[in-house]
């Protein structure tokens, strides 16, 4: 690996890059929600509070770290780190700088699928390990769910590729040059999207991780450090499925060339991507916030008969019409 | 919280009945969804609840001693500190109780300020609990909407008796002060707004998906179990049965200013909602009438210092239903006897009844439904009503139960 | 409608050797111990008068009082009995109403009174479970609030 | 660097605070009017101020009420569960010294007797602007108890 390759995988368009997107994106659901609830939102924190998840990270970085007795200690302290890992190597495969990723495999859609249900694997391992009661029953919940949404999950994503005739991000993105998939396959998207706020445990799925029935859910007994990065691993979920989105629906960093200066155009290929993924962010703010949550059953059989019909429906149209 | 069942198995032995631990849960005393302590023993079968043991007392203060210790004047503001959110019920029905056994008459203009005080409080506590339901179904927008809307009121309540919360305002012979001047107009164009709300409210609690799944059918409970359990206020009325203190025990101006008794058949949450709704809107309607038809003069009498023998029961409709207050007098200074009876006490096992069979994620909705306010309750406690023996099961029997119970479901 | 539903209760009063006293907003119906449940079962039976607003101990001196009250429109029909201090005790109708059974634990837990009968016999409702067993129940005219609060180790 | 650290975390502490909330025995009063705060009249998520659901990842105790013996020991376990550092704050005139109900049987003389207080805010209930005013009070650095809010005593 040469040092740009490095340097690209560490800073941009790669890790550093996401986490800040990831901070940028929990102030934006934040200030999204206050202002819809008729609040302000964070305010001193930075120009317009703008820093208000920087200082919660860096707080509670900075608290003690209290392991419970009953507890898996080594899980615990090592639990996070691989949480984190895995949006953290998803998003290595996002094309940002046009249609180039920084890490490539012809086949890295079906890396993605291992990615976003290991992320699940590891939230329950988590939840299992700090053995807290409201813990474990979520756990049963994340695992209910996780049954429930992953299938059309699955099949969403697989649409585009099948429009596309390619298993890999980059020719995905490529393909949808002339013709977002979001036109050719808008239940797909529509499914993505409602099978991501399950994935990412927002409402109404916010089920695993409802404050008010279950405590914290399976995060009730973390603290400090680790709460730390788990928080951020959420967010940093939160843009890697838009990032997901974006690339499968919205022809990834594509758009007008204007230049033929590459790097400039370079440039341009991020606003067009960072555009689409707040346009993305901001659909699942406005769900998000709109929403009561729902119940355990009631997810999981809006998934079966509604959901997963739709998505199989939509791949089903898609063969045909090719 | 993990710890909280730490407690639980001195607890036990103590006198609550004996669990297995498997798929006990417990919820509280320390609970995001409860802002009071209380503590509520869940037994699960799967994620359903089969059992739900209550134990309340974690609020308990022992008000009603030490009202027997202190002047009468002095335990006006004792008993409004029972409870923030419906204090001024208190206070009207401790004053209101006293006034019945002396023979001095409260003046007209003073019963009607209680009746736009006690309405506007009304008012504030539905808002309060429409909010709570939508924080507790996780529909936190709701919460902040209604929240906002409800300083409007507090404003109002401000405006006229000098505090938000503890509004030391009704005493004996009438009320502390007058309204403020010019306060009708303001009043007016307050709860107009609140109209308008409401109506924008009645239609989203109704309309709103992800909110009716949660509350439809969730809670259901009979006419006859609400015969049987004696529950009160929008719990009982919710079941078809319209009584409400306020039309057929007028207090203060009732009997001239008259509500609409709000009514429902589902007794379900989702038919509470509405009805609460209905009764907000009703009382808006009822400030407006009582402010109108208000007379001038006095707004208080001299009073003495002491009370005549004798005892009296007064009950008023607090915002969470019948309120009622025995007093004994001795003819001293300082009363010989009060009872107090919340309306959250004579509903707690109405809700027993109403979480039983629902799902865990029912619990907050279900306990909100009722509109807790474990405070005034806390002179008592609760828990197993259905079986009324002792009874201890095993985990073998718990998995017996449940068959049981999905059995009669089915047939 | 008052006269209607008095002669009933009358009857009732008469039936269970009882004295009934109409005041201005309630009527006392006073009756012993051993009759509390077939009277509140009457006096419930009552058209509207289903509706058991609460129990009051009231303590007496040597005795301690027990009252029902039932609410019906503009007046309430109360049930009176007392028992004594040295043996409190009597038979619960928390069987026939079941919204008797939370204000008799209440009675039992502050007054000390036993309800043979209630699902809450001997059991700590709303006092601490250490509540100390030496101190006695809190609402009797000899307990003394600061020596319970020492007791609690409150001070 | 170690300088940079712990001036990171001195800004970090200042702006990112998340209270967990203990009725121990109230009358709702002051808990209504914590609520209060955090909806948009007063909106404390301005200043960072969160509500949590566990003490695991709380900063701030709020403690509201006259602390029966049945509230004491879980109060100490709430507070033992918290994370260092830990501040407590005493809110309403219940729990700085037992309040109006000073006498009652079963109720303490303020919440000092189970945990360390840092901060005491009086009324009866405080208003939410005085609540958030001893917030801000604790977190911007005085190391003595203060009388937080005294002007907004309501």
């Amino acid at each position: 690996m040469t040092p740009v390759q490095l340097a690209e995988l560490l800073l941009f368009p790669g890790l550093t890059f996401f986490v800040w997107l990831a901070f940028l994106f929990e102030w934006l659901e934040r200030k999204t929600a206050a202002r819809m609830q008729g609040r302000l939102g964070p305010v001193v924190a930075g120009p317009f509070g703008i820093l208000q998840p920087v200082a919660d990270f860096f707080k509670l970085a900075s608290k003690e770290e209290i392991v419970p007795s009953e507890s898996d200690p080594f899980v615990l302290r090592w639990g996070p780190a691989l949480y984190f890992a895995a949006p953290a190597i998803g998003i290595a495969f996002i094309p940002v700088l046009g249609y180039q990723s920084v890490l490539y495999h012809p086949l890295d859609l079906l890396f993605m699928f291992f990615v976003l249900g290991f992320s699940t694997l590891m939230a329950g391992l988590l939840g299992y390990a700090s053995a807290g009661r409201y813990a474990t029953i979520a756990m049963g919940r994340l695992v209910v769910q996780y049954t429930s949404y992953e299938v059309p999950l699955l099949i969403s994503m697989v649409t585009p590729a099948v429009l596309a005739g390619s298993l890999s991000l980059q020719g995905v993105a490529q393909a949808q040059a002339p013709l977002w998939y979001i036109f050719l396959a808008p239940m797909a998207f529509a499914v993505f999207i409602l099978a991501s706020l399950a994935e990412l445990e927002k409402p109404p799925f916010d089920i695993p991780s409802a404050s008010t029935e279950i405590v914290g859910g399976w995060m009730t007994e973390f603290s400090g450090n680790a709460l730390a990065y788990v928080k951020l691993t959420k967010n940093l979920s939160y843009v890697f499925l838009s990032a997901l989105a974006v690339t499968l629906f919205l022809g990834g960093a594509g758009g007008p060339v204007l230049t033929a200066d590459s790097d400039v155009q370079a440039l341009a290929y991020v606003c067009y991507f960072l555009l689409k993924l707040f346009a993305v962010g901001f659909l699942i703010f406005a769900i998000k916030t709109g929403l009561a949550r729902v119940r355990i059953d009631q997810a999981a059989k809006v998934f079966w008969t509604v959901v997963t019909p739709l998505s199989l429906a939509q791949l089903a149209l898609v063969i045909l019409l090719r | 919280m993990s710890d909280a069942p730490a407690g639980d198995r001195k607890e036990t032995g103590a006198g609550l009945m004996q669990y297995s631990p498997e798929g006990m849960m417990p919820f509280g005393p320390v609970h995001p969804s409860l802002k009071e302590p209380e503590y509520f023993k869940l037994i699960l079968e799967g994620e359903k609840i089969v059992q739900v043991v209550p134990r309340i007392g974690y609020v308990h203060r022992g008000i009603e001693r030490a009202a027997q210790e202190r002047t009468w004047v002095k335990d006006i503001y004792l008993f409004e500190r029972i409870c923030g959110i419906c204090s001024f019920a208190h206070s009207i029905s401790f004053t209101q109780a006293v006034e019945s056994m002396s023979p001095f008459e409260v003046p007209d203009r003073a019963r009607y300020i209680r009746v736009v005080v006690a309405e506007l409080e009304r008012i504030h506590s539905h808002l309060l609990w429409l909010g709570l339901v939508g924080h507790w179904a996780g529909f936190d927008t709701l919460f902040m909407w209604v929240w906002k809307d409800r300083e409007h009121v507090l404003d109002l309540e401000e405006g006229i008796t000098g505090n938000r919360v503890h509004k030391s305002y009704s005493t004996f012979g009438g009320v502390r002060k007058d309204l403020p001047e010019g306060i009708g107009a303001k009043v007016t164009a307050e709860l107009g707004y609140i109209e308008k709300r409401v109506a924008y409210y009645k239609d989203l609690v109704q309309s709103e998906q992800t909110l009716t799944v949660r509350t439809r059918g969730v809670g259901r409970i009979s006419q006859d179990t609400a015969r049987k359990l004696s529950p009160v206020g929008p719990l009982l009325r919710c079941t078809g049965i319209g009584r409400d203190v306020r039309t057929e025990d007028p207090y203060a101006a009732y009997d001239e200013v008259r509500p609409e008794v709000q009514t429902s058949k589902d007794g379900d949450i989702a038919s509470l909602l509405v009805l609460r709704l209905n009764e907000v809107l009703d009382s808006c309607r009822m400030v407006k009438e009582a402010l109108e038809k208000i007379p001038s003069g006095p707004f208080k009498v001299p009073f003495p210092r002491t009370v005549p023998e004798g005892e009296a029961a007064f009950h008023v409709e607090a915002p969470r239903g019948e309120l009622f207050y025995f007093v004994k007098s001795a003819g001293g200074s300082v009363p010989e006897r009060v009872k107090i009876r919340t309306p959250t006490m004579a509903n707690l096992l109405t809700a027993t009844e109403m979480l039983k069979g629902q799902t865990l994620a029912d619990v907050p909705v279900v306990l909100t439904g009722m509109d807790p306010c474990f405070g005034c309750m806390d002179r008592v406690s609760v828990f197993d009503v259905d079986k009324s023996k002792e009874w201890s099961l095993s985990g073998e029997e718990l998995r017996d139960y449940g068959i049981e119970y999905y059995r009669g479901r089915r047939g | 409608m008052r006269r209607t539903s008095a002669d009933p209760l009358q009857r009732l009063s008469a039936k269970l050797g009882g004295a009934l006293h109409p005041e201005r907003r309630t009527t006392l119906l006073t009756v012993d111990p051993s009759k509390v449940e077939e009277a509140c079962l009457g006096v419930a039976s009552l058209p509207g008068l289903y509706h058991l607003s609460t129990i009051t101990g009231v303590d007496l001196g040597d005795q301690i009082g027990i009252l029902y009250h039932f609410w019906e429109g503009r007046r309430f029909v109360t049930v009176k009995t007392a028992v004594p201090k040295t043996a409190p005790r009597i038979r619960s109708v928390a069987g026939a109403l079941p919204a008797a059974t939370l204000y008799e634990a209440e009675i039992q837990d502050l007054f000390g009174v036993a309800f043979d009968g209630n699902p809450y016999a001997g059991k700590r409702l709303l006092l601490p479970d250490d509540y100390p067993a030496e101190a006695p129940p809190p609402m009797r005219k000899e307990a003394d609030p600061e020596k319970i609060r020492r007791m609690m180790k409150l001070e | 660097m170690a300088s940079f650290r712990s001036g990171l975390t001195q800004w970090a502490r200042k702006r990112s605070i998340w209270v967990f909330h203990v009725n121990a025995a109230s009358c709702n009063g002051c808990d209504i009017e914590i609520l209060a705060a955090l909806t948009p009249r007063y909106d404390a998520e301005r200043l960072g101020v969160e509500l949590v659901p566990s003490p695991r990842h709380a900063d701030v105790l709020l403690v509201t009420g006259t602390l029966n013996p049945l509230m004491r020991d879980r109060l100490k376990t709430v507070y033992e569960q918290m994370p260092e550092p830990r501040h407590v704050v005493a809110i309403g005139a219940c729990a700085l010294g037992g309040g109006v109900m000073k006498d009652c049987y079963n109720v303490g003389h303020g919440i000092d007797a189970a945990v360390p207080v840092d901060l005491y805010i009086p009324g009866c209930p405080p208003r939410p602007e005085a609540i958030i005013f001893g917030i801000l009070k604790l977190v911007t650095g005085t190391p003595d108890p203060v009388m937080a809010g005294e002007a907004h005593v309501g």
